[in-house]
């Protein structure tokens, strides 16, 4: 179990890092959507059910959608701009 | 009495090792977004940390089973409670967040800090 | 049970309503509950003032059916009555002072919800100088930050939503360091209301355990709310916020909303780890360094700005230094001149921002000091206004400004250690000071004027922003001659505290 | 706009000490909290300072002094309910600042990217009758999770936030137009306002009652039924509606800036 444990952990580690370093944007927010369901699973096995359903509903779910949202609208503006002018 | 746990509070280490990489990420970064991003990672790795601290090994979580209400029986419920109000509050900061860049998005066509900085420079007098 | 125990649940209940019943609103009816409410707010907290004046105690109040250490609480003693009363004081001053500039500035669609942030933002600030549990703290934290970048970016140009980015990832920053700071201090104690911390910390720092976290927590709640307050060399995010934002945003940030942080800093010296712990810990000498650097730089910004409104953000940050110099000091009468000088500040920062307003306003709204040319002999209450706020912030007598430096000089003899630092720098600063100030005042009043195409523009300011000046100017004289009853309700107050 | 050479070189070795520092800041922030951390009480052990007499009332006298089974629903509506207000309030301060930040009034962002990103949904018949099925089932779902607050983990936060998961996938399937049938702006504000009212003026009241040490005259109901935990039950359904509005309200206003 702690084996287990450990990999989840070490697993989490790495995903930040990976947020830190992948170039594209749409990469780094399913690496941390990921890490939020890797946090949502750690917390079940910390007794804390409660927290790992509002995590998985909230934490993963609303969040990522917010940034799905927010990334569709800055490439929507993208294509909007490079239409427009070459500034 | 002072005791030193090198590998026993393992969860907390990755804890803390989290909440120093989203710092990073928040200070550090460039990229609006992904500072956004390196927030919510140090907001969850503190409630893991709450979470590793409320845990007690060998005990049940905190829903009452059958009305038996023996506090050996069960894990501390306090941090469960703070980490919950944590959530909630770091997704509102999140969709705040998302919200200015985007604002600044529409305006400048970048999500670099120092480019938007270079940017503003000429604005005010 | 005292009608008077029940008037902190009361103002925090108040301005929630607010808030929240102005979301159906139209923008004008958002003004009047906003400050309506302030004024009931303001009112009862005079009330409450003079109730704990009288009887000399402080109180508890518990949130709910369930005693302190289950459920929340809240307490008030005459520090934290004081602290409510002038805020929604300089609150109340700064919309009414700021309504004229708010309708110019900000969208129509968005005034409305710019009131609904101001009455969350008081909410906030009442309940971190009102809660005695340290989590309830950290909410209302993020509450006040929220409203506060909020307010900020209602202006809709480039330049506040960029100032705005900046505050809120400094603030996130801060937010962060002052959550992990609570997660420890939950860790190693098990407690969250302050005076059962206070009790486990004396027993710690009794036994000698758990010295290195006790050491970090301190160290990361000072730094988290330093950095919100905007001590020196995390001030960064302040001079653009401050400096772009509408006259009222300005005014209550730099007025009150920066203070909030301060006071929730002092609750936990005096109540989470105690002044004998809080020294020990040496992270008291850290905010003194930081506060002189503070003093020093946040001028030598100042005199180097020739935009009137950064020059005002930067004098903000040596003023902070100031506060946090006070504090650092760690004798008695150096708390009581830190506080002291929280309430001078917040009197007098609010009516400089909208002084300069009002001379902007008669020289085409350029934020120049050059373009400022006679601005003083053109509206002539705006002028009067800038020169007793800049008096009062050089330190001349008669002015709120001198009363808090003179404490502090004398707060610094009972600490022989930190004299000589403490009184050069004083004096430095004040020289500073007079070097930013005084040039404004020259071009304001012997400005030549005769080429500039604003020469004839009168003040056209209503007479609501008038009264709102007088009345800061008059406490300014107030709290400059008359201070030393409010000396004697800070040092009851932190007695209680 | 054009930087020269020489302040590009400047620029890169900016840059360049730039990134040690910021290695070095975190090297030095991991090192101070891991020593602290190997300070701190064991991991996961019994008798640990968090483990006081105030998580012993909590789990002995949770469910006969609140109703609730679950007790960190105990804990958050009502023996630490403050915060749990605080923490709604933080929810509606945000969607406030988003609605003040990106409505647009003028539809300018609209008429400028209409043609190139799509508001309305292609007519995709698969994704449409996977919905229908879906939104069923999620609804029931989130009701069930949020009703059940007091008795099993999950309650509001994560009731709502499905709830409102739900509307979204309803507008994106459906379109806007009926999505509007049944959710427009006014409406919309009416629910956030009237709940936040309701829960306000609730808790308020036994705030009240508690700080005057008044008795309160909500009933308990029988523990381990859906209608028991006094008024934590209320609270759950008005804390799943508000969080499950600002889900709704930020998916709209990022999506094309209004409802």
């Amino acid at each position: 179990m702690i084996i287990f444990e450990g990999l989840l952990l070490i697993f989490l580690i790495v995903c930040a890092v990976a947020v830190a370093l992948t170039r594209q944007l749409w990469q780094a927010i399913i690496i941390f959507m990921s890490y939020s369901l890797v946090m949502s699973v750690v917390w079940v096995f910390l007794q804390a059910p409660d927290l790992a359903v509002t995590e998985a509903a909230v934490g993963a779910g609303i969040t990522s959608i917010l940034f799905f949202l927010a990334l569709k609208r800055i490439n929507a503006m993208q294509t909007g701009k490079k239409g427009g002018k070459g500034k | 009495m002072m005791e030193f746990h090198l590998f026993t509070n393992y969860v907390e280490i990755a804890a803390v090792i989290l909440f120093s990489i989203g710092f990073s990420t928040l200070l550090f970064h460039q990229n609006l977004m992904k500072k956004i991003i390196g927030f919510n990672i140090m907001d969850t790795a503190i409630f893991l940390f709450l979470a590793a601290k409320g845990y007690i090994a060998g005990r049940m979580a905190p829903i009452l089973v059958e009305g038996a209400n023996d506090p050996s029986l069960y894990i501390n419920p306090v941090p469960s409670a703070l980490v919950l109000t944590g959530i909630v509050v770091s997704v509102s900061v999140t969709a705040f967040a998302l919200a200015l860049v985007l604002r600044l998005y529409e305006r400048y066509g970048t999500l670099h800090l120092d480019e938007i900085l270079y940017l503003t420079r000429g604005e005010h007098d | 049970m005292a009608f008077a125990h029940n008037i902190p649940f009361i103002s925090i209940m108040m301005t929630i309503l607010a808030g929240v019943i102005s979301l159906l609103t139209g923008k004008d009816k958002a003004a009047r509950i906003c400050l309506g409410t302030l004024t009931a707010v303001a009112l009862l907290s005079a009330l409450l003032f003079a109730y704990l004046w009288q009887t000399g105690t402080s109180f508890t109040f518990s949130m709910g059916h369930f005693p302190a250490p289950w459920g929340n609480e809240l307490q008030a003693g005459l520090f934290e009555a004081l602290m409510a009363l002038t805020f929604t004081v300089v609150m109340i001053l700064s919309l009414v002072a700021g309504r004229e500039r708010v309708v110019a500035d900000i969208a129509p669609a968005r005034q409305g919800l710019y009131y609904l942030l101001c009455s969350l933002l008081t909410c906030s600030l009442l309940a971190l100088v009102y809660t005695n549990d340290i989590f309830t703290a950290y909410v209302f934290v993020e509450i006040n930050t929220l409203a506060a970048c909020g307010i900020v970016a209602a202006k809709d140009t480039g330049e506040t939503v960029t100032a705005t980015i900046r505050y809120l990832i400094m603030s996130l920053l801060g937010s962060g360091l002052i959550l992990i700071a609570i997660s420890l201090l939950y860790a190693i104690t098990g407690h969250l209301l302050m005076n059962d911390l206070l009790g486990s910390m004396t027993e710690l720092a009794a036994s000698g355990d758990y010295a290195m976290p006790c050491m970090v927590i301190m160290l990361f709640l000072a730094i988290g709310l330093a950095i919100k307050s905007a001590l020196f060399p995390f001030h960064t995010w302040l001079p653009a916020a401050h400096g772009s934002a509408t006259a009222a945003s300005s005014a209550i940030l730099s007025g009150v909303v920066l203070k909030g942080y301060i006071i929730l800093l002092l609750k936990i010296f005096y109540r989470v780890f105690g002044l004998s712990f809080a020294h020990d810990l040496r992270v008291a000498d850290l905010l003194f360094v930081f506060g002189l650097l503070g003093m020093i730089m946040g001028s030598i910004f100042a005199v180097r700005e020739k935009n009137l409104k950064r020059m005002l953000a930067y004098s903000s940050v040596a003023q902070v230094g100031y506060i946090f110099m006070g504090i650092g000091l760690s004798t008695a009468i150096g708390m009581v001149a830190a506080c002291f000088h929280i309430l001078a500040h917040a009197i007098t920062k609010p009516l400089l921002f909208l002084a300069a307003d009002g001379l902007m306003d008669v020289s085409g709204h350029s934020k120049n000091i050059f373009n400022m040319q006679g601005a003083g002999r053109r509206n002539i209450l705006a002028g009067i206004a800038f020169t007793v706020g800049a008096l009062s912030m050089i330190g001349i007598p008669m002015f709120s400004g001198f009363v808090s430096k003179f404490y502090f000089v004398q707060g610094s003899f009972q600490n022989p250690d930190k004299m000589l630092a403490t009184l050069i720098v004083l004096a430095l600063s004040t020289v500073l000071n007079a070097m930013y100030y005084l040039p404004v005042l020259v071009t304001l009043y012997l400005g030549n004027d005769e080429n500039s195409p604003y020469r004839h523009r009168k003040s056209a300011n209503s007479r609501n922003y008038k009264k709102a000046m007088v009345a800061f100017i008059l406490l300014n004289f107030i709290l400059g001659m008359f201070y030393e009853p409010v000396i004697k309700a800070l040092e009851q107050g932190l007695l209680m505290l | 706009m054009e930087l020269n050479p020489v302040e590009i070189r400047l620029l890169r070795r900016f840059r360049k000490m730039y990134m040690v520092t910021a290695f070095l800041v975190s090297l030095a922030m991991t090192a101070v909290l891991l020593l602290t951390v190997f300070n701190l009480p064991a991991f996961g052990k019994a008798g640990n300072p968090a483990e006081n007499e105030v998580i012993g009332r909590y789990i002995e006298k949770g469910l006969e002094e609140t109703g609730a089974v679950n007790i960190v629903a105990a804990v958050i509506l009502d023996y630490r309910a403050f915060d749990t207000l605080g923490e709604t309030l933080v929810l509606f301060t945000a969607l406030v600042a988003v609605l003040m930040l990106l409505k647009d009034e003028a539809g300018v962002f609209n008429r400028r990217y209409r043609e190139r990103s799509k508001f309305e949904p292609e007519k995709d018949q698969i994704f449409r009758s996977v919905a229908g099925m879906l939104i069923p089932c999620l609804l029931v779902f989130s009701i069930y999770i949020i009703v059940n607050g007091h008795l099993s983990a999950g309650g509001g936060f994560a009731g709502g936030a499905i709830l409102g998961a739900t509307l979204v996938l309803y507008n994106i399937a459906y379109g806007l137009e009926k999505a509007r049938g049944f959710i427009n702006e006014k409406n919309f504000l009416r629910f956030i306002t009237a709940a936040l009212l309701f829960y306000s003026v609730v808790k308020g009241y036994s705030f009240f009652t508690g700080g005057n040490h008044l008795p309160s005259v909500i009933p308990l109901g029988f523990p381990g039924s859906i209608f028991s935990g006094g008024l934590i039950l209320p609270l759950n359904i008005t804390v799943g509606i508000v969080v499950a509005c600002v889900v709704y309200g930020a998916f709209c206003l990022f999506n094309r800036g209004g409802l």
